[in-house]
């Protein structure tokens, strides 16, 4: 029984809690946080390099043996999930303190960016249903509080369908839960998996699935459950923004893979052509909305949303391939999106405004966040040999394997409305003549928010270079989730004190 | 050396001076025009180098591996095709190096950002022609694409610079995604990337429709790139680029990359009945199209423009028509056209850098001004017409001999082809004399003798270069064969290629050059009569502005889009949220019931079992309230209601025998309530709340609202039964019973489960109660925008404004 | 909505908080054996310190329990947290509880019962500052007091009612 | 228990959706409260019939006991509910002071999607 686990979860609570009760924002305080962000990333790429050819790392709160206590479990996906998820968070943390003088940074913004790590990290590590449906609530009621603490009147008002449709959906997700709970007589993933062998084929399994699926996909902004993004992401602070979108969405991506690949059986194969094609309406609505918006935030937000039908559409074949795909789109746009949200916080630094039509000039202005701006925007696009091109080579292969042509060209479709709006965003925010009065990047803040995003540009490059190890490790994360028996053997080996016979110290 | 070392080199020189001339300031590296000069020269020589040392044989050098799960590795062939297209690379590389440093001196604009993009995109399309790997191809592939959108956008303030790079951007790019479709299926059917061993080895016959497919496919990549109708008109709107970036990106090297995958492809799948009318017929309409606009356009670029995307028409339904032997004449042809398009674009930016323009109805006379260009631009122009003495006149007669022959092969492509290539021919000799006679002869108005700049040397010696080359080997041809000969490629070429000579004597070809040199002067002399100035591309011809309404119209259907699948108001996107749930929910049970009756549905429930009168009669306690809350008006009454309903399921819980519920219940609902009251005692006071609770809303609302809720009630109501009416028989909680007492010693079940065997639960539970407090009290605080950030608007993220550090 | 005028009011809501807490003490220690437990019994302080708050007006509602309840909370949760951790840095399982018999009338001591204490300290922290603020902000109060203020929100925020303290 | 707990947890989930679907606020709030105490219902369901059964403490001939484990879940969910129940009170409270009502439809009056105009 491995403690890291346990540990991921636990260092962003205690972290969170150390920056609660250090309230007054400083430059050593973000330092403090940012070193603990690290911190937790170095843990969790330990956690993956450990995990690396599929092992699993398994743990159980309590010393309980499964099925009784809960279980963390940690295998490749959830590893680096983790560790990308803290990398992106670090950046942001540092990017959030570069963004206001620290007299003016809200002093909760810290504890409640750890809150919602932790529920992120205790997401991608349990193997438990409701602890997961906890772990969900935790990163949702984190960002429900990030979403209001820093608005004005004006924005306050986004927050309501963002709340309303996220209660909606962890109403499904509980009731979900309690069913499954009476179905399988337990809550233990790898339970559920060997409880499920006389289960196969059983309709009521399959209204399960679809429950869960479509409370995961409220969380992942599938097309048409998505109306609480579009509106409210635009009106965070840049930094959260770029935590939301590198973070909220794909948490519900990773619970789909899970439950569909892992936990559950094959299901009525109607759910997964729905879910497909469901995907595929996503990529096109996503990206036409992306197309269509007027403000770098607006195009961002629309963009999540195509992104994530552009993960479900190779994940929703069940194919070992088409999960790798997804697999590693997922991890691509974790980092990219947020440094595209970053970027956009700077230009609104800048000017004032994101909004197309009222800005322009940057590329001579400032040049290096032209470039930085190039290389993830095309990354995104899926430019070779760009990270984003190698998910969206794998996709290709993998629907063109199993004949979806109509799913391709979905996707197909998605990735040029993708391109089309990163142009857009170039030709206008960056090529583009500058308005009056011409961006001042005098301040120093602005290079150093630059600077910050440069270290997300290091790591998507580094994803572009080390190409081959990063398909590879996506291949074994893919592998790892449809081991449903290796799943479940590596868990319930566990032993823990019931059987060991008291727990005396 | 070895090769493979070598090869590197020569890739990565071009790369590596990109990068270092972006990045190096300017301080550091004074004249990047220099630096990549002597990067482009020394790459030349290299290749030079690799040909000489490997000979007319194909050999494969550099098998890294990069991505071997995607079947990618850094794998390069060097053979005839790829080393001639290398050296054309770099060969008008260097030549368009020298001009730029003539054309950009005085110009504004970061020239590094110039210089580092033509170096970025002589390394990709090295890359390009070197790649032995299909996918590896395809990154080099748009990697030429991306550089070619950054150097048309190099004056990037101008709002046509930019139209015209997001043209070839998006043009390039979806045909190269649709190019990658291709890749990939092919992979699929021969179960490699590897372009050798595809090349090697015949095409599996399993997979015709497929293979078709993959045909087409790959083949739309090729047209996108090399401008072939319909995709042939982002090549004059990159003409917004500055001109030696026209010259060497858009004329001679990065537009023949199609040539290159044609000529590539030509072995593979030159045998299918598919090729010939795939190739031909999009080729040489575009052929012919090219040369009309060309006739028609008055700027001097777009002339040469559009007829480049002719020549490009002709040089890849040259392929088409291509006996399954193999093709002789392609680098004659493509040879020829580099020699006078390079040379006539550098003219032209010449002559707009010297007169200040570029419209030939603004030109004239400038021939006195400009001997040596206008001697360069006056053989290109013959080359260009096909006149004797060049290599035009060479390229035309071979060409003329082929379709000849080939007419009688392809029934009705090949009479497609002879027409034509026969009326395109004489359109070019039209507007080759419109060329030359509108721009350097007549009379000289007066705005360009006010403008005139004498160019340097620096500009007008590599177009004087170019057409020495035309000139050069138009007079003494024989030179051309054993310069050609060690590009042969088995499997492309034929390898019969007739000596190339000056004079072939009295042939059928001849006599259709000479009544085609003719009537294509008469044709100038009908269109241009006097000063009739030059019609200009007929709207209606004009395939750009498709493309534009095809990109304004994806833009509304966003707006479209977004209209109908996006609601602000949280109720709509509630319901739109319940609906959808509803719907799957439906019609998954529909299919089950469809498929077998409710009979499989129905065995899971137990209608009999866990009926209770008690219960029952607490249940409607629990109902009723919650009826009234709907039903109810007055605040009061509806929190009364809610008080109710939440301290009957107090009671609901305690018949469950759940005693820590019941008080948990009893205690959350009182400082609910409290809240609640608290809430509605302000909102009162202040006259917030309205009168009438349940707002009306139109009877569609209305009825939709009642139809999802009826639905979704129902929908749970028959899961809850027919999923929970067989429970597991063995839950885990009957562990917890057994053990509580001796391993987690506590007597209470549900407190040893709370804190002990899923504590984990319980300590996200008390941290989502923290979050929450923090995200109230955020509530109760509100942002106030300062008077510097109400100036700013509302579209500025809270404290986001700069220039504020002194103030706090 | 100010304070109880009343001083008959104000005593008994006191003797009814110190009964109420007496009980939720009980609540608290007898959780692991009999209903209650740390939420039941930190919901019943919380009730009875919002009754007290009531008496004593919106005005001292937050400072009832001498202290800012956040950070009673906050308190609580690193208590909690604590007994995950600790056992992690010996060798052991997080969350993982151990128990001593206390002499031999069955009495027990177990470090759950200090993860329970964190639990009701959470939840009355909790309950206590969202009612507090609440109500001082629906009276018209600014809803945090001047020092919790500067923990709680940025100096470009100002009260939703009232003015700001500092 | 099945049978009587589907019909009481169906009525209260539809009330409670058709009181989210309100245009006011409040009876949002009133329905997600509602909606919260259905799914509890809903989980306790799953610990089978209690009758014949005593709660799950631990003494001198409790048994049979019903399933501890749904009442453990329900008590954590009722505690999550009610973290954010206070955040909804308070969230509706707000917008009632800032915007000065609580119908949705005034609230969004301009549409507010990245198309309406700075003021």
């Amino acid at each position: 029984m491995s403690p890291l686990p346990a540990m991921a979860v636990l260092l962003p609570l205690f972290s969170a809690l150390v920056l609660f009760f250090w309230a007054k924002p400083s430059p050593l305080r973000s330092g403090f946080s940012v070193g603990f962000s690290v911190a937790q990333a170095l843990l969790c790429w330990w956690l993956a390099m450990q995990t690396r050819h599929g092992e699993i790392l398994a743990c159980m709160a309590g010393n309980w043996s499964p099925p009784y206590g809960i279980a963390l479990v940690v295998d490749p996906l959830s590893a680096v999930m983790m560790a990308l998820a803290s990398s992106v968070a670090a950046t942001a943390v540092l990017f959030s303190h570069y963004e206001m003088p620290a007299a003016r940074q809200h002093p909760l913004r810290m504890p409640l960016v750890h809150t919602m790590m932790m529920g992120a990290n205790l997401a991608f590590a349990t193997g438990d249903l409701f602890n997961l449906f906890v772990a969900f609530e935790i990163t949702l009621v984190a960002s429900y509080a990030l979403m209001v603490i820093e608005s004005d009147s004006w924005e306050i008002r986004h927050a309501v369908p963002y709340v309303a449709i996220n209660l909606v959906g962890s109403a499904l997700f509980l009731t979900a839960a309690g069913l499954v709970y009476s179905l399988f007589g337990t809550l233990n993933f790898a339970d559920i998996i060997v409880r499920s062998g006389s289960l196969v084929g059983d309709p009521r399994m399959t209204f399960l699935v679809i429950i869960l699926c479509l409370a995961f996909s409220i969380k992942a902004g599938v097309v048409p459950l998505h109306h609480w993004l579009p509106n409210s992401y635009p009106t965070l602070p840049p930094a959260c923004a770029a935590l939301f979108g590198g973070l909220l969405t794909k948490i519900g991506v990773y619970a789909i893979l899970r439950c569909l690949g892992t936990v559950f059986p094959p299901a009525f194969p109607g759910v997964y052509e729905a879910l497909g094609w469901l995907a595929a309406v996503t990529a096109v609505v996503g990206g036409l909305g992306a197309v269509s918006r007027d403000r770098i935030r607006d195009i961002l937000s629309f963009h999540i949303i195509g992104q994530i039908g552009l993960m479900l559409l190779p994940a929703a074949l069940m194919t070992r391939g088409g999960f790798t795909a997804a697999i590693l789109i997922l991890w691509h746009n974790m980092v990219v999106k947020s440094s595209l949200f970053l970027i956009g916080g700077v230009v609104l630094a800048i000017h004032g405004t994101d909004r197309l039509s009222k800005i322009g000039g940057l590329l001579r202005a400032s040049p290096w966040l032209a470039g930085l701006f190039a290389i993830q925007a095309f990354s995104l696009a899926g430019l070779p040999p760009l990270s984003g091109f190698w998910g969206k080579l794998l996709a290709l292969e993998a629907g063109i394997t199993r004949y979806e042509y109509g799913w391709v060209a979905a996707g197909m479709i998605g990735g040029v409305l993708t391109l089309i709006s990163m142009v857009k965003i170039w030709n206008s925010a960056f090529a583009a003549a500058s308005v009056e009065p011409a961006p001042t990047t005098t301040d120093t803040r602005l290079w150093k928010m630059a600077a910050t995003i440069s270290i997300l540009c290091v790591l998507t490059l580094g994803m572009t270079v080390l190409a081959g190890p990063m398909v590879k490790l996506s291949r074994v994360a893919a592998a790892g989730v449809m081991d449903r028996t290796g799943y479940a053997e590596s868990v319930l080996e566990l032993v823990g004190k019931d059987r060991l016979g008291g727990g005396m110290p | 050396m070895s090769l493979g070392l070598g090869l590197a080199l020569v890739l990565l020189l071009p790369a590596a001076g990109a990068l270092a001339v972006a990045l190096v300031p300017r301080r550091w590296l004074p004249f990047p025009g220099f630096i990549a000069l002597g990067v482009a020269m020394a790459s030349l020589c290299g290749v030079l180098a690799i040909g000489s040392k490997a000979g007319a044989h194909p050999s494969f050098v550099l098998d890294w591996s990069w991505v071997p799960e995607c079947g990618l590795s850094l794998s390069f062939l060097v053979d005839g095709l790829s080393l001639f297209f290398a050296v054309i690379v770099l060969g008008m590389g260097v030549l368009v190096l020298v001009y730029s440093r003539g054309y950009m001196a005085g110009r504004e604009g970061d020239h590094r950002r110039f210089y580092a993009g033509l170096l970025f995109f002589m390394g990709s399309m090295l890359g390009t022609v070197f790649s032995n790997n299909l996918l590896l191809l395809f990154i080099f592939w748009e990697l030429t694409g991306l550089a070619s959108f950054l150097l048309i956008g190099f004056e990037h303030t101008s709002e046509e610079a930019r139209r015209g790079a997001r043209m070839s951007l998006l043009v390039t790019a979806v045909t190269g995604l649709v190019m990658l479709l291709g890749i990939v299926m092919l992979k699929q059917v021969t179960g490699t990337y590897d372009l050798a061993t595809i090349l090697r080895s015949p095409l599996p016959q399993t997979h015709k429709d497929w293979l078709d497919a993959c045909l087409v496919l790959l083949v739309v990549g090729a047209f996108g790139k090399s401008a072939i109708f319909p995709f042939h008109f982002w090549l004059p709107n990159a003409m917004t680029a500055p001109t030696p970036v026209s010259a060497y990106l858009h004329s001679a090297t990065m537009v023949k990359l199609g040539i290159f995958l044609c000529a590539r492809l030509f072995p593979i799948f030159g045998e299918r009945e598919l090729w010939a009318p795939l190739l031909g017929v999009p080729a040489f309409s575009t052929m012919l199209l090219g040369a009309v606009l060309a006739l028609m356009s008055s700027d001097l670029k777009a002339i040469l423009a559009y007829s480049t995307v002719s020549q490009l028409g002709y040089l890849i339904g040259y392929y088409a028509l291509g006996p399954n032997g193999g093709v002789d004449y392609d680098y004659l042809h493509i040879l020829n056209h580099l020699f006078y398009k390079g040379s006539l674009f550098m003219v032209a930016g010449i002559v707009e850098h010297a007169a200040g323009s570029r419209d030939i109805g603004k030109l004239g006379g400038l021939a006195p001004r400009l001997p040596l260009t206008a001697a360069s631009c006056a053989i290109a122009c013959a080359a260009m017409a096909g006149l004797p003495l060049t290599t035009g006149f060479l390229s035309k007669e071979f060409m003329l001999k082929e379709i000849f022959s080939a007419f009688s092969v392809h029934g009705y492509l090949g009479s497609f082809a002879v027409v034509c290539v026969v009326l395109t021919s004489l359109l070019k000799v039209a507007f080759s004399a419109k060329i030359i006679l509108r721009v350097f002869f007549g009379k000289e108005p007066e705005t360009v003798t006010a403008h005139f700049h004498a160019p340097s040397a620096w500009m007008t010696l590599p177009p004087a270069v170019l057409s020495g080359c035309a000139l050069l080997a138009g007079i003494a041809p024989s030179f051309l064969n054993p310069l050609l000969q060690p590009f042969t490629v088995p499997g492309l070429h034929a390898g019969t290629a007739e000596h190339f000579q000056i004079w072939h004597g009295w042939t059928r070809e001849l006599w259709v050059s000479l009544a085609v040199v003719l009537a294509g002067l008469a044709l100038y002399r009908v269109s241009h009569y006097g000063d009739r100035p030059c019609p200009g591309v007929p709207s209606y011809l004009k395939a750009e502005r498709l493309f534009e309404w095809l990109h304004e119209k994806t833009i509304a259907a966003g707006r479209a889009s977004v209209r109908l699948f996006q609601t602000d108001r949280e109720q709509s996107a509630v319901l739109a949220v319940t609906a959808f749930a509803g719907v799957t929910l439906g019609a998954f049970a529909w299919k089950q019931v469809f498929a077998g009756g409710f009979g499989p549905l129905l065995q899971f429930v137990d209608f009999t079992g866990g009926m209770s009168p008690l219960r029952l009669l607490v249940g409607v306690f629990i109902v009723l309230p919650a009826l009234g809350l709907v039903l109810f008006r007055s605040w009061g009454g509806q929190l009364a209601c809610l008080g109710i309903s939440g301290f009957m399921v107090t009671v609901y819980f305690v018949l469950g025998r759940a005693p820590d519920l019941a008080l948990t219940q009893l205690l959350v609902e009182t400082v609910s309530i409290v809240a609640i009251y608290l809430l509605l005692g302000r909102c009162a006071k202040q006259g917030l709340l309205e009168q009438w609770s349940d707002l009306p809303s139109s009877a569609m609302a209305q009825g939709l609202r009642v139809a999802v809720s009826c639905s979704v009630a129902a929908a749970v109501g028959v899961l809850i039964l027919v999923v929970t009416g067989m429970p597991h028989h063995n839950p885990v909680g009957n562990f917890f019973i057994r053990h509580t007492e001796d391993m987690a010693h506590g007597k209470n079940a549900v407190n040893t489960i709370l804190v002990d065997f899923r504590g984990l639960d319980t300590l996200g539970e008390i941290t989502v109660l923290l979050a929450a407090m923090l995200g109230c009290l955020g509530l109760l605080m509100r942002y106030r925008r300062n008077s510097e950030e109400q100036k700013q608007g509302r579209d500025l993220t809270p404290g986001l404004g700069l220039g504020e550090e002194g103030k706090s | 909505m100010t304070g109880l005028s009343s001083p008959i009011l104000r005593a008994s809501s006191t003797l009814a908080f110190f009964m109420a807490n007496t009980l939720s003490l009980y609540l608290l220690l007898r959780g692991h054996h009999a209903p209650g437990g740390g939420f039941i019994a930190g919901l019943v302080t919380a009730s009875s310190v919002v009754l007290l708050g009531y008496a004593r007006g919106p005005e001292k509602f937050g400072r009832v329990l001498g202290a800012d309840p956040g950070l009673i909370a906050g308190i609580g949760l690193a208590v909690a947290g604590a007994t995950a951790l600790v056992p992690i840095l010996f060798g052991r399982a997080a969350l993982e509880h151990f128990f001593w018999i206390l002499g031999n009338n069955g009495w027990s001591f177990g470090t759950a019962l200090i993860f329970d204490v964190g639990v009701f300290l959470v939840v009355v922290g909790v309950t206590t500052k969202v009612v507090a603020s609440f109500a001082a902000s629906s009276c018209g109060l600014p809803a945090l007091v001047a020092e919790e203020e500067r923990r709680y929100s940025s100096p470009s925020e100002e009260p939703l009612e009232g003015t700001r303290a500092n | 228990m099945q049978t009587d707990t589907a019909c009481i947890v169906a009525a209260l989930f539809g009330c409670g959706l058709y009181l989210v679907l309100s245009r006011n606020l409040v009876r949002t709030l009133f329905g997600f409260l509602l909606l919260s105490n259905a799914v509890n219902l809903l989980l306790l369901a799953t610990s089978g019939d209690p009758r014949g059964k005593e709660a799950p403490i631990v003494g001198a001939g409790n048994f049979p006991a019903v399933d501890p484990l749904p009442q453990a879940l329900i008590l954590t969910a009722i505690v999550i509910s009610f973290a954010v129940t206070a955040f909804l009170v308070v969230l509706v409270y707000r917008l009632a002071l800032d915007h000065g009502t609580t119908d949705s439809e005034k609230l969004f009056a301009a549409r507010s999607d990245g198309e309406e105009n700075t003021p």
